[in-house]
């Protein structure tokens, strides 16, 4: 058996595999599915101040080796996860886990990681300022450098658990707002978040999504994905948690290759609820097939 | 796979046209997650990314049966698929239909009417007889009709164009009946209908596109009298009294 | 039989289907597969002032859904493409063509305007700042509005032809860029250019493309694409060519409702040499089925 | 699709396991624009984007016989494909070999060995027997040995490891010919050193990653000493004396 573990900012992991934010909820309806105490860690819904109910419906759209989802981060507000979602999380699962804080301003990041801080089970936040379904026209709060910088920055001196900046590929210049969120104190970087992207019912002449554009993800972004990893990761001295499109036990390689020290599960865990589980049970053998000791060292 | 698997491997044993773009087909394989009409499944179609949701028809055993329409390329292809096929299918998803009432109204439009057959059985089994009208554009899209006969549904069919027994829409006939207690399924304009028609409590079943079908994306959540709930993991079937239109 | 005329800049065109730069090369090949006065027109190959090769191979590689490609722009040069190329296609071909100009400085875009307008065939000039291939680390020199402006300012100088600026999708605000293009003049936009990716050979660990990136194109970035038609067809005033990802005629319906007044065809062509006439053959029908009258006015 | 189309539809009629990993594949349909041994056909396999390109290793008027190895998930999915299966394959593609010398040296390693037998046939029919040389890793990959026998070849077999025939690689067997002319097919480090071992005139068939396997994309292009040539149009073949390493 080769061995899948990583270490990423102290926190030593069985192996690299992290459910995404948004595609695993709190746990609930995995935890009927398979012991989720095999994964890495994993990421909890985009939670914000006040609860959320999202945006109108319907919310997701097919498209060629991918979705669409304009869900607009709904959720039940910073004070309900902490006093509902993770005392019920606590009693299945023993591991540390990734909070997700999204917001609108500054100030609403601040609030809450001062919050999730003080959340023992809460191993590192990881702060999405890339949400491309929560503003009009798509645009996020972390497409420029100024903003990430300033959000990194206030969270970092409310906080003293790692902080990852997920960014959204929807930009210029991805490295750029990397090294801005490194200069301001990042642990680390995840990414990509989802691409803007729309879809049109030829019936009805109108947006499939009520919301007109909506986050893609799945396979379709791999690709993308891939590219923006790997520029970040040689362009930042942090560790890189990569997403966006992974799906098999060989896509979790390549992603490491292209220099992640994690790698995150989003589009693929809807489609297939047991994915991570598969991936998890079959990454020491494809390790072996491209003769591969540990995982650390796979950055090419 | 293990049976504790909501996920596993089915096999087609039979796909056959049974009123206009409208197929019938088994599947072979574990059906033990099904535990209440009104329950779907989510099916992976060969080449497209989402996997489909269709409702639970009738099953057994060791068969399910589905009934489903041509809508584009997803139910396209599994119209296409050959006898001998295998499919990769997550069962007993969503929380169905709670059997209420002694005098139940069942009313289905189109492809809704599957389900409501699924809950006549159910309730036949129960030894209630209930009543039934099941509506159609036309003739040619009518489907299941000698089966609610045989379950010994009271049933009426509505056609819009009048081709085939009452003309009109399904809550046209709801007068006709006496009932305690109502179960619908059929597209939302419908619903909707019948919401404002009926004169009793009962249940709705409502579609909504979807990302994984079990709870996990919040992409069918819909607003309720007592807060967002998900269509696939709370529904498809809602109270009459939650729904906010 | 439904009405697949459309008028793009004064240009009469007997159906919206055009074969995108570099996937039909200047028309050879497919002159032997079937004959090519059935489209609309065609764009030809990227052309810049002196002959290139190109970069090294491979130069492909797949991904879900689609391909990446780091061709840079191989091309014989503008004299040799209006000495040797257009007249060879003038024998068969009879209608106007669309020339595509590429280049790396404002100076080498206006030098082949201004040698490609006096040339008859040519019905007009797009020219393609958004090239993620020639430069190093896949960056533009259309990924700036500045740059952009500038281009279209000079070139629009030196010919009288209509101008298309083809637009890179690599950017924070394809509207602004777009913006930018139109207040300088330009006649159209066509999008999108190729999204930048990169793929990994698991076994040899070295990136799959010698080039290292390359650009994503094929049904993979069919809802970015859509979704960029639609935010500039909305925000300018100008005939927008669509393009990226589409392979059918329904998709084609799908790009002209975001907006697009033609739609080219890009990878798909490779896949299928056929595809552009399979798709002019099926559009009536396609139209029919969604009770079209007539392709103006698809625009949602 | 009308026989003018160098894309159709094929069946897959045999499917079989001849070596490590390497299968051999009959397609039954049209063959009409396969002209020269070297050309190769431009595969679409479910699930993939891009063909597969697959040099003809053998054909008639209605079949044509490939071979292949698994490589990847495209050769992976053609591997488990049953016979009866319908392929979109474009066929006839690329120049191919030209014939030319009486004495001529074949060279084939590994999956380049199927071109190698295809021009073999060509060159007997012609009257010429070709003297052979195939290489492999070891004996399990080995495949045709027979086939070129009764084709009346002069074979030797060559293993890296020794398992069958001698031991070494191609070019340790070039030397115990007498010929006029060669040909050769094989992963690139074999090409360049039957390059160099080689004493006569001769043509190389290359592989390149390819987009369209029909001239359209520059994908495949490759530098000569007569400027760029596109692989899959002019090549996969290339002579001897413009190849520029
Ligand atoms: C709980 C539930 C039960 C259903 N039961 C049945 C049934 O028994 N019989 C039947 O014929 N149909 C049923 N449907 C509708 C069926 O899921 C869609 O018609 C089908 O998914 C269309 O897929 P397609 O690929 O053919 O169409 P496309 O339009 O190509 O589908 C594209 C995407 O839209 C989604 N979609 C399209 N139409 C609908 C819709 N009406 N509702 C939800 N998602 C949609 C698809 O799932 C897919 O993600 C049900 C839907 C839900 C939510
Ligand atoms: C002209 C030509 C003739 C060929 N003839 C044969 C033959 O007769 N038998 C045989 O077994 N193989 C042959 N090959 C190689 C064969 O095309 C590849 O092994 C095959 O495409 C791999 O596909 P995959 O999906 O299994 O692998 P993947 O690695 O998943 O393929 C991914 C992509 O890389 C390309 N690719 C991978 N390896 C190669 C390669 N060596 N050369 C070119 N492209 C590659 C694929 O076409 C595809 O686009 C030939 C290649 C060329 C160019
Ligand atoms: C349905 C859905 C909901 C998502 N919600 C969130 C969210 O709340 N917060 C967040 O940071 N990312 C969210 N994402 C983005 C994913 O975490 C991930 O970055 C992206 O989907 C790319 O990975 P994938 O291709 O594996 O899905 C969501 C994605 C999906 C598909
Ligand atoms: C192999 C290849 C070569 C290309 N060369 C050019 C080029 O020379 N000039 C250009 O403007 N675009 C070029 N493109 C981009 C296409 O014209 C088109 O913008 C893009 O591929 C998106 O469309 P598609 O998804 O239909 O392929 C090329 C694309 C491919 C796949
Ligand atoms: S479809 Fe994912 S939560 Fe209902
Ligand atoms: S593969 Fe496209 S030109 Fe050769």
């Amino acid at each position: 058996m080769a061995d899948t573990t990583v270490k990423l900012c102290g926190l030593l992991l069985d192996n690299p595999i992290i459910p995404a934010s948004g595609t695993f909820g709190f746990g609930d309806e995995f935890k009927n599915y398979y012991d989720i105490n095999i994964l890495g860690s994993f990421v909890f819904k985009g939670t914000t101040k006040e609860p959320r109910f999202g945006n109108p419906t319907p919310r997701i759209a097919e498209t060629p080796s991918g979705m669409l989802n304009s869900v607009g981060l709904q959720n039940p507000g910073i004070d309900a996860v902490i006093e509902r979602e993770l005392p019920r999380l606590a009693r299945t699962y023993k591991k540390k886990i990734i909070a997700n804080i999204s917001g609108f301003s500054v100030d609403e990041f601040v609030y809450c990681c001062e919050k999730i801080d003080k959340c023992d089970i809460v191993g590192a936040i990881e702060v999405n300022i890339s949400c491309p379904n929560v503003h009009n026209g798509g645009m996020a709060f972390g497409v420029s450098a100024a903003n990430a910088a300033n959000v990194t920055k206030a969270v970092k001196a409310v906080t003293t658990k790692p902080v990852f900046i997920k960014l959204s590929p929807n930009v210029t210049d991805i490295v750029e707002i990397a090294k801005a969120c490194e200069a301001e104190g990042a642990d680390g970087i995840s990414l990509i978040n989802t691409l803007v992207g729309m879809r049109i019912n030829p019936r009805t002449r109108k947006p499939i999504l009520a919301n007109t554009f909506g986050g893609l993800s799945g396979p379709a972004v791999f690709p993308i994905a891939l590219r923006m990893v790997y520029q970040v990761a040689h362009a930042v001295n942090l560790p890189v948690m990569g997403m966006g499109g992974v799906s098999t036990a060989e896509d979790v390689i390549e992603m490491m290759m292209a220099g992640a020290t994690a790698v995150q599960i989003g589009a693929a865990n809807l489609v297939n609820p047991y994915v991570c589980k598969e991936i998890i049970e079959g990454l020491s053998a494809v390790m072996e097939s491209y003769k591969i000791k540990a995982l650390e060292e796979l950055k090419i | 796979m293990s049976h504790n698997h909501k996920e596993d491997i089915y096999t087609l044993t039979e796909n056959r046209l049974i009123a206009k773009n409208t197929y019938r087909t088994v599947f072979e394989g574990y059906t033990g997650h099904i535990t209440k009409p009104g329950q779907f499944v989510n099916i992976k179609v060969e080449g497209q990314f989402l996997r489909r949701p269709i409702s639970v028809c009738d099953y057994n055993e060791n068969n399910m049966v589905l009934i489903y329409k041509i809508i584009g390329q997803g139910t396209k292809a599994m119209s296409e698929a050959m006898p001998g096929t295998r499919f990769d299918i997550l069962t007993g998803l969503g929380n169905g239909y709670t059997i209420r009432g002694n005098k139940p109204l069942l009313i289905g439009g189109g492809v809704g009417v599957p389900p409501i057959y699924c809950l006549a059985k159910a309730l036949a089994s129960d030894n209630i007889k209930a009543s039934v009208i099941i509506g159609f554009n036309s003739v040619e899209e009518v489907f299941y009709y000698d089966e609610f006969k045989a379950l010994g549904c009271n049933v009426i069919v509505t056609t819009a164009d009048g081709s085939m027994g009452l003309k009109g829409f399904v809550t046209d006939a709801i007068d006709r009946f006496e009932y305690d207690y109502f179960y619908t399924c059929g597209p939302e304009p419908m619903l909707k209908a019948v919401y404002n028609k009926t004169v009793t409590e009962g249940q709705l079943s409502f579609e909504e596109r979807m990302g994984c079908g079990f709870g996990a994306c919040m992409g069918c959540s819909c607003e309720t009298k007592y807060g967002s709930k998900r269509i696939c993991l709370v529904g498809p079937v809602l109270e009459k009294n939650e729904v906010i239109w």
